[in-house]
């Protein structure tokens, strides 16, 4: 089985626009777990696609480009990852184990991507001495197009050789190096939310960091990401509203029923 | 000097939506993309003065980089003040905009990078794992709730001016500290929920088996994990030591332990 | 099936004690709990009075007379509903059904009672300008009537057609709407906690809000009403040491062991 | 003039127990009850003294209303003053009684209508609904509880008299925040514990079920009974809007959501 | 069956070494879940020596010698009834229902010790005026001669009459005696608990007593003593954090992306 | 005068390890054992000067008693003023150590001596009672963790000195509060964990038969033994009560409520 054309021009549109998304609006089609999703649907296999996507986007949970820096290109790995998978027909796990390394092969294509729009800063730069307002815009929107190449080329090229590479893996990759990338499969989200430790202020506000972990460590099953948010964003605002008024102001609550309170008619929200 | 109208602060609130980071580079980060979203302002006020729209060029494309959700407050408020004082004082715009990036870049990427995608994403594939695709509908909804944020902030910015950068200096602060607070809880709580790595170790000692798995959980549930991740902490803390290269030791480490029956001949 | 005259008799003397209970020592009787297990218990169906009543209390928990608001009569509610259940012998959700509309109904018996006794009000200021105190004592001893026959006759009108009126919902109201009524009965609850919210600062505080809420939303079956005040009572004596002590006073623990520490002898109790 | 005695206090804290709002009328609330509740304690100080009486009579009657359990502390406060000063300055009385009635009823409906209630009367609510009617003695056994600490608030009012106006003013503040806390997290927790309702929506879409409860548990357990008391609370903050409306609005809501399966035909 | 002299001698060298940890690293062997387990693996059961010594600790673990207070033996108590119950062949509870009583008699040993160490404190008072530092240290080390003496002792003198201790016990005493001391031993726990709550300052702090109790009693089999120590040791360091930093610092988190953040490599720990 | 080394530090660590509680007696405490821990120091400085020697050897024999771990801190102190002033003022010395082993035995114990034993011993025993002796290395290896802090500790105190004394002060009563927070907290955790008992109590009332454990179970978990805490505790308030008395009381109702079958003719 190799993939078709039309397959290919279609996965090549999807993550040029996936790309774009990643740096505008951020709604999902950048998340690897899109990736899958998309690719397992246009390769007439969405359930891979969804385990897949969904894996590699909870591994990668806490990885995100703070201030520019560069992360391993997991959508471009979720995309192949899948397909490789379908294509192979040995399940998801099979995906997911290839997309880490292919997300981590793609690291660079990123940063050429970054180094390009270098050329066109300068041109505009250029076009500022003259005042020529209309060419600097110009400039943003060719930026696009080193964006764009830099996801659709691999993918194009991977899919492309899609069969030879699966065969190759197959043939040369052993046993214990796919167990072993399932394992590190396993425990590569460690890395996601070591970075989030480095990133946050984690040695003045451990304890945060301990109410979180035991909530979920003990709470298991019953518990989610969703309702350790909501107690941490709790006690986030107890904070706030303890630095913000030390003095305790005067409250107004009390014999006033509901039925008189009609001056205010907002849902609940912060109230300052 | 012109003034404003809505429908530019409209088309600057588009352009920003979309546009910031096409021309993202090295260099000047976001600086390009800056300059052509708020293009719409500069030549409604600047059009038919040539030397003020120069010095706005160059001024508007110098290095810019912070949270993309918050830099519709930063350009509002760039906006609200040439609107009224135009081109004549450019090191003040440098000021406004250099003095504000930082800190918004902190809080704004802690709230939307990190803990806005870990919450959305994160339930939105356990959703995929049991099979039901409608998941990714949340992160779509939950991302246009955002770009009505967006919207806001752009307005907000516009009206209070320089006001923002003085008042929200104070709040910020305060505002950091709580989504810190908001962050850690979530990081801890991602351990035990992501991480479903365990030994998987069973000892035979004369008639017991004795469950290396069952006997950390007695001691604390999700040890190990826990344990991975303070181990990648402590790496990220070492010279020469980055995320990518934190990855290549966890891969080196997973086939160690993907193989530990193997290692041990059992 | 009728009601027996004994029985009209029996309840008409509960509803009239409930209400004095309500206006005084709230020690039970007043509540839809107790008007559905009485009722139940006097007309030979316990069970079917506490599945009634009880329901009807979790129904109704925040709905209180805050500041003299009147609020639906759900006690007399809960009497007839569980009446009309085991009159019509179709279970107890066919009780809840009806007790909500019917407590709606009297609320203004209830008005009615409050403003009668602005009569009773002006004659005791006659009596006080003769300095009558006697008399002046003797108009609050009235103002019970009114509060007891704002209950006895919806009782005692209700049961005595008891069985007409059944007959009549029987024939009259559709299925689709004793189905509806039921989904309502499961709702409701939504009022009392609105009630409270307005009532209480939630804006200022609504932090307390969120973590009770999630504990009781993940803690499910484990959790309860008492263990989530438990852990609100804790709070918000952290919150008041907080707010009372700014400064760290000097703490005498230490190195006294227990059996030097007789010279408190009181159980716990805040220190201050 | 006469000291009160023992058994005059005592014949209050009775009098409080049962009849504060027997005579209770929307013009002065529980200014009757008031009135009657320490009479044993007027007629104590003023019987040989008809004008004193008079006056007594005169500002007892007045506007009243605060908390039942509350009220204790206030008519205490009141004997003990009017022990001291009589009649002299009634004005210094009323001005007593309605400072703190205010208070008073904030915080003292907050504990003992609002929070006391929806504990005991859960917990015992769900005892019943588990067939046992022994859950009935817990109200009756927490609210002599009640009565016990009514019967110390008559005598700290009596004992403190003026100070408690002064200093229990400062305390309030504090004590009712504590009170809106506990009583908020009370509140939080009785939207999952109270409301039961789930869509009951199932749908069919090629092989598979969508069980649509399942998937918004997912997502936040009791998110519908949430969501149902937001708008709740929402429209109560509507102009017109009260409680007894609400009632029907929720009532027309139940006849929609439980006849879906009729609406859609399924 | 007798014990042998080889098992007594093996015992009582670990008793002495058992005080010694005691009053210096207090690694363990001092603890009765030792005192179970080692006599239970040297008399050839370890399974009843576990059992007895882990019941035995749980009901004693708030039991210290807070400020030099005597403690009951319960580290003898857990050697002497792990023996007598597998002399007697009864199983853990009976070894666990002798050892409280057996530890209670023994607390008068211990005192005796305590107090034959003024001798040896005399006589360097002595030595050192005589500024003779060499005697001065001997007496120290003579201290040990008491306290190793008031566990062997007993120990020995109870293993050697061991049998005859069991044949009195299984004829003289009844059987709801058994069943008193078993109930007994279930609610024993609760005195370690009451000295602790004496010893904290729990009028002060009630409200984290109150929030240990909650999280334990509905969190059950999930939860566990470490989780709660966790989350005291979490609101304990937000309290310090609190009231030491009454002004809140410019946190300089942020835009440092992780790869630069190399200046601090230690571990999460308390940052000041 | 000299200086001390390096290796008289750590044998001064090593002694502290081992033998401040040889010579504990009632007189004096922990003095007998202080005099022996520090020996290395004083025959270093004063093996040369018999009168200097005498003083130390008296002052070093005086009445002390603090907590084993933090007792490093305060040895470690005097050494390094002694280092610096001998014996010159016996006073500060006697100052220091006196000062500071009251506030030090007060967190010290609760730290080392409840909260920490609680933790290890409990987690360790469930072990235990799950037939693992594994769970004994558990006291071991957190117990080597301690030995390395008091090490810590003999160094802090030798270099902060008399600075140890005033600023640790300060930190102290807030490290104490936040102890006694955390102690606290494993103190409530600790009953329903520990204290297993249950009424075991059934009903017959007709044909239903009323299980009062899960009555008082759906009131609040854990309420039995709850209350016997509650008892204990306020038994140990009285005069005349001490522990030893407590279990001789708790023996006594453990033995009729073992026996309630027999006493109701159950
Ligand atoms: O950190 C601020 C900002 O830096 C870069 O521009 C990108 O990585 C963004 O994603 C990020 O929000
Ligand atoms: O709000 C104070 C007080 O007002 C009215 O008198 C009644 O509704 C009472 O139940 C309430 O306590
Ligand atoms: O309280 C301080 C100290 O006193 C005595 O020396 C012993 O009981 C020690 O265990 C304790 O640490």
């Amino acid at each position: 089985m190799t993939v078709s054309f039309g397959i290919i021009i279609v996965l090549c549109v999807y993550v040029a626009l996936a790309v774009l998304d990643q740096i505008s609006l951020q709604l999902g089609p950048y998340s690897p777990l899109f990736g899958g999703a998309i690719t397992g649907l246009v390769m007439g296999d969405l359930k891979t696609g969804l385990m897949v996507g969904a894996t590699l986007q909870l591994m990668t949970l806490g990885v995100a480009t703070f201030g520019g820096a560069t992360v391993p290109d997991f959508l471009t790995g979720s995309v192949m990852g899948t397909a490789y998978a379908i294509l192979a027909n040995k399940g998801a796990s099979y995906g997911i184990g290839l997309a880490v390394p292919i997300g981590l092969l793609l690291t660079q294509t990123d940063i050429l991507a970054r180094m390009a729009n270098t050329f066109f800063q300068h041109r505009a730069d250029r076009f500022a001495e003259e005042g020529n307002y209309r060419k600097v815009e110009l400039q943003n929107i060719w930026g696009t197009i080193p964006w764009i190449l830099s996801r659709i080329l691999p993918v194009a090229i991977g899919l492309f050789f899609g069969q030879s590479v699966v065969s190759a893996i197959n043939s040369f990759i052993p046993a214990w190096f796919m167990d072993g990338l399932k394992t590190a499969g396993l425990i590569l989200p460690a890395m996601g939310i070591a970075i989030l430790m480095r990133y946050l202020p984690i040695k003045k506000y451990f304890p945060f960091f301990i109410i979180g972990f035991v909530m979920m460590a003990y709470g298991g099953k019953n518990f989610s990401i969703l309702g350790s948010a909501l107690v941490g964003l709790a006690m986030a605002a107890i904070y706030v509203i303890f630095k913000n008024k030390p003095t305790s102001p005067v409250t107004t609550s009390g014999t006033d029923s509901s039925e008189n309170d009609d001056s205010d008619d907002d849902e609940v929200e912060i109230d300052e | 000097m012109n003034k404003l109208t809505d429908k530019d602060i409209k088309k600057v609130y588009w352009r920003n939506l979309f546009g910031l980071q096409w021309g993202w580079n090295y260099e000047r980060m976001q600086g390009l993309g800056y300059s052509w979203v708020i293009m719409p302002a500069l030549k409604r006020l600047y059009k038919d003065d040539k030397e003020q729209m120069k010095t706005a060029l160059k001024t508007q494309l110098g290095f810019f980089n912070t949270s993309q959700p918050m830099s519709h407050l930063i350009i509002g408020a760039d906006m609200g003040i040439e609107e009224k004082t135009g081109m004549s004082d450019p090191e003040a715009i440098v000021g406004l905009k250099t003095g504000l990036m930082g800190p918004f870049a902190g809080v704004g990427d802690t709230i939307f990078l990190a803990i806005y995608r870990a919450i959305v994403f994160s339930i939105a594939s356990y959703m995929a794992l049991s099979g039901s695709a409608l998941g990714l509908l949340l992160p779509i909804i939950a991302g246009a709730a955002i770009l009505w944020v967006r919207y806001k902030f752009t307005w907000i910015g516009y009206q209070q001016g320089t006001k923002l950068a003085t008042e929200f200096a104070g709040r910020m602060k305060i505002l950091t500290e709580g989504a810190s607070i908001l962050g850690l809880t979530v990081v801890g709580a991602l351990i035990p929920s992501v991480i479903n790595y365990s030994l998987d170790l069973k000892y035979q000692m004369g008639k017991v088996t004795l469950n290396i798995d069952d006997m950390l959980n007695q001691i604390l549930p999700s040890l190990v994990p826990l344990a991975i991740v303070m181990f990648s902490y402590w790496l990220l803390g070492k010279k020469k030591m980055n995320s990518t290269r934190l990855i290549f030791v966890l891969i080196a480490l997973g086939m160690v332990l993907g193989n530990l029956k193997r290692i041990f001949g059992m």
